[in-house]
């Protein structure tokens, strides 16, 4: 329903463990954002980029659609940076050195973005959420979050339903239309929502809900090799951006 | 796919050609590809098999609520395209009522809800109303006119629904699963109401998997499962236990009984299948 | 690609992205959300306490916030945009709330959609979580104190939009006040930036803030006749 | 009311005795009231009557999911008191499987929501991983294990339900309308899966409008239309024809061909009533 959740499920890396996947990208991630952007950044991404389309198998097309949208923040972003306002030069100018921070940012923030979302490509959020309490939340809030998590999806099959039947009377014709759509829309969603807690309720209770909904987790162990393996990109990355910034550059 | 030709079949006012859907969200296989169908004007057509058979996403994508992924959809002999304006028409003309009725009842008054197709095609506001008393007569719940959506019985919802897509005056009526979670008397109120609608010409599709819902009531038929299996006259496809049964779907009682009596000469060998049990009951006293 | 169909893609998504804040303005965001956050997860935690059947709806309550910001509403030149949804859950859940459901929301429009990012969460959370339904909310109760002599279905339209428009407008400042802070102008420092990034947002965000309290408008309608 | 005795029966496992659910609301007039209803043990017993006429309404007062206005549910011949500790057993030992199956999943993960249940009871881990796994390979969806919930088809979480119910290990399982929104081969399916459950000893409860699988499937049968209509054997009631008509209930097409073939010669007088259009097939053959 929601590509990059389904594809995460699908992947052959759904069995690892999640803290090996987030010391990859998390690592990588950090290398972007903190090593001198060239070629830091860069070889951030192509290591994140390798893992992801090589073993982990993300699908392309899923990745690109899902990338277009940041992607075009950044850029916007970083257009902005390239002229200055109000200053000497007049109200508009080009910014003095403006096109090496523009190509800076937006090169960091797309490597930073690779990592993320081969993270969120390779990591179903049902394998996250229940060790969120290790992070030191309270199991309620947790348990909250992951009820979020299952009925948005309900909710979510009920909004697409709705607005379909709302698309075939014509309800998205004109913007005086498409308001008051979405305004019914909406508000059936709320209801809905508060409906579909209520007869969970319900149903919770023939299962023994007293308040608590504790499930049991299936501890995988981490394997300390896949620890290591997690590591070794990251640190080989921290290490070549280091050594190239050390180096004379040519010229 | 078995394609039982049909010489008395009205000109299709609604058809799908070569429709393909599917290829999204990484899927390597579409839900279905290569579906043709053609809906006389005039007639009911039942499309027939199981869930996840793609029945759904056939009549949706004939009434303009999904967009094809390669193919095209025909309506009065003239392609629909793609464009904002030929999918507002064809949702114009072609209704489409969903199984669930919760779907589409979104407004707080039963009247403001079958208002809303109309308004949206910018009706004048007494034409609107005329329209709204006219579909909730015909559907006959005239007295709900005033009450809160939610109050209502499940019977009573999907009444209403159906009188909002009425009220938008279409040339077709498409139906998932119109009789789904209705009780028996629930099904034959609904199934007059509908053949009142379809002798005042109103061209119906629905979809189902009660076999004896269709044979009784359905002109033509389609058995769907992935791809078309066969289509033709009602009376053809849905006797054939072989086709039924790649559609993954069980054979209707009617036709069964009808051939069981006449081979054992209970009934004169000209007598008709029986519609309903209570047919082959009233034989036995 | 036209210069006006690049704006309107983005404010598709006003999320700032993975990466875009340098790390000590993603850090020090994250350290400015944290109170309101913290606040609200409390909140949130004495709620379920208190009652076991809060927790399936506070649960339901941040579905709705995600499917909300997922909707798409009509902007001025044909294309689309998401509400912020934070004015509408300001008034319905009040603004702790929100803070924690607002918080949820962003993780999962992060982890599910690409929407916004993980070191950017803080930011994203400050704005869209904390000082948009704030302002809302604040927006909501003064009107609601200047109406209160006019008909309460007028009143409470009133209030409905000044929270929801307000809410949206002031969560895309706030977003252009943080890329100004981390992105100071060459010339004019960071109020230039400020103008620069807030230009940029106005052009689109203006009828869209208004479109958006008219919208919540017709919800709270229909759900105050419910 | 019409109550055939049936001397065979089991004693009751469980029992709701002169129930009376509805007096809420400012509604002068009950949901249903006097209602009687006995579950004997090691058996089926299906629930048959029109919408709103409370099948839902009985099978939750009788899995201790609503409590009555007035009467007793009678569990192993005591009566369950409304207390915490009487209602908790109560549900421990009678498990409800809802009809919409999103009313019961709350998990994203399928084997951590079927968990819920015997964690609930306090059974160590061990025993709830095993338990666990016995129930989903009860009903044949092991390897769903660790799937998504909401990458599930509708008749994939019903089961997924199912499973969270049989991991309680109930005496008593109480099914509100469990073929509704199958098709014909996940009915057959379910019924293969559910025939199990009932070798291996579990009492089952099924409300359904569908009479002939009630009286293809079921021992008992209780007719209800906010009053008990019938109760008994269930090929007493559901042949019947006056008191299904009193339910609001259309005949069986079963035992009304059955009956006909008999009378026509067709098959011996002896022969069984068809369960299924096939069978009618196979003797004109």
């Amino acid at each position: 329903m929601l590509a990059i959740d389904a594809a995460a499920y699908r992947g052959p890396w759904r069995r690892l463990h999640p803290a090996v996947k987030g010391t990859l990208f998390g690592g990588l991630l950090v290398c972007a954002l903190v090593l001198p952007a060239w070629p830091g950044a860069a070889l951030s991404a192509l290591a994140a980029l390798a893992a992801g389309f090589g073993p982990a198998r993300v699908p392309p097309r899923a990745f690109l659609r899902a990338a277009w949208a940041p992607s075009l923040f950044v850029l916007t972003g970083a257009v902005t940076l390239l002229v200055s306002v109000g200053g000497p030069d007049g109200p508009v100018a080009w910014a003095p050195d403006g096109a090496r921070r523009a190509a800076e940012v937006s090169g960091r923030a797309a490597a930073a973005l690779c990592c993320q979302l081969m993270f969120a490509f390779t990591t179903p959020l049902a394998d996250l959420l229940p060790r969120l309490t290790r992070l030191g939340l309270p199991a309620a809030l947790v348990e909250v979050v992951a009820l979020t998590y299952r009925m948005l999806f309900v909710l979510l099959d009920t909004t697409r339903r709705i607005q379909a039947a709302q698309a075939g009377r014509l309800g998205y014709r004109s913007r005086a239309a498409w308001i008051r759509s979405l305004g019914a829309l909406g508000a059936a969603v709320f209801v809905r929502s508060y409906d579909r807690a209520r007869r969970m309720r319900r149903g919770l209770e023939c299962r023994g809900y007293d308040g608590t909904l504790t499930v049991l987790v299936e501890e995988r162990p981490v394997r300390p090799a896949a620890i290591v393996a997690a590591v070794a990109p990251p640190l080989l990355v921290a290490v070549a951006a280091l050594a190239a910034g050390i180096s004379p550059s040519p010229g | 796919m078995t394609h039982h030709t049909d010489p008395a079949a009205a000109p299709a006012v609604l058809a799908g050609r070569d429709l393909v859907f599917g290829y999204r969200a990484g899927d390597p296989v579409p839900v279905f590809s290569g579906v043709t169908v053609e809906v006389p004007a005039g007639s009911v057509l039942a499309v027939l098999g199981p869930n996840g058979g793609g029945k759904t996403t056939l009549l949706r994508l004939l009434a303009g609520s999904l967009t094809p992924d390669a193919g095209r959809v025909v309506l009065d002999g003239t392609e629909v395209r793609p464009t904002r304006r030929g999918v507002g028409e064809l949702r114009r003309r072609v209704q489409l009522v969903f199984q669930d009725p919760d779907d589409q009842l979104f407004s707080a008054s039963v009247a403001q809800d079958v208002s809303f197709g109309p308004l949206n095609q910018g009706r004048p506001e007494p034409e609107v109303r005329e329209r709204v008393a006219w579909a909730l007569a015909a559907l006959e719940i005239a007295d709900l006119a005033d009450r809160p959506t939610h109050l209502l019985s499940y019977g009573q919802r999907k009444r209403v629904v159906l009188a909002g897509a009425l009220a938008m005056r279409p040339d077709v009526l498409v139906l998932d699963e119109p009789t789904a979670g209705l009780d028996p008397e629930g099904v034959e109120a609904l199934l007059a109401t509908l053949g009142g609608l379809r002798a005042a010409g109103t061209t119906l599709v629905i979809s189902t998997h009660d076999v004896d819902l269709a044979h009784r009531w359905a002109d033509h038929a389609v058995l769907l499962d992935r791809r078309v299996l066969a289509a033709g006259p009602a009376r053809a496809v849905l006797t054939d236990p072989a086709l039924l049964s790649a559609a993954r779907l069980r054979p209707a009682w009617g036709p069964a009984v009808g051939a069981a009596l006449r081979a054992a000469g209970a009934v004169p060998a000209t007598a008709p299948d029986p519609a309903t049990p209570g047919e082959v009951i009233r034989l036995t006293r | 690609m036209t210069i006006h169909e690049v704006l309107e893609s983005w404010s598709h998504n006003m999320h700032i992205a993975e990466g875009f804040l340098p790390p000590v303005h993603a850090v020090a965001w994250t350290v400015a959300a944290a109170p309101f956050v913290v606040h609200g997860a409390r909140a949130v935690t004495m709620a379920v306490r208190t009652d076991p059947d809060a927790k399936l709806l506070l649960g339901a309550s941040g579905a709705f916030c995600f499917v909300l910001s997922a909707l798409k509403i009509p902007s001025v030149t044909g294309s689309c945009s998401h509400p912020t949804g934070t004015g509408l859950g300001a008034v319905l859940f009040r603004p702790p709330v929100m803070a924690a459901l607002g918080t949820v929301t962003l993780l999962f429009q992060a982890l599910l959609l690409a929407h916004g990012g993980l070191t950017t969460l803080g930011a994203n959370v400050f704005s869209m979580a904390v000082a948009g339904p704030w302002a809302g909310y604040g927006g909501y109760r003064l009107v609601r104190a200047l109406t209160a002599r006019l008909p309460e279905t007028t009143a409470l339209g009133l209030a409905v939009f000044t929270a929801a428009t307000l809410a949206s407008l002031s969560t895309y400042t706030v977003t252009s006040l943080q890329l100004a802070l981390a992105f100071p102008d060459a010339g004019s420092g960071i109020p230039g930036a400020f103008a620069k990034f807030a230009a940029v947002f106005s052009l689109t965000q203006i009828p869209l803030a208004v479109i958006e309290g008219l919208i919540t408008v017709v919800i709270v309608r229909l759900l105050s006749t419910v």
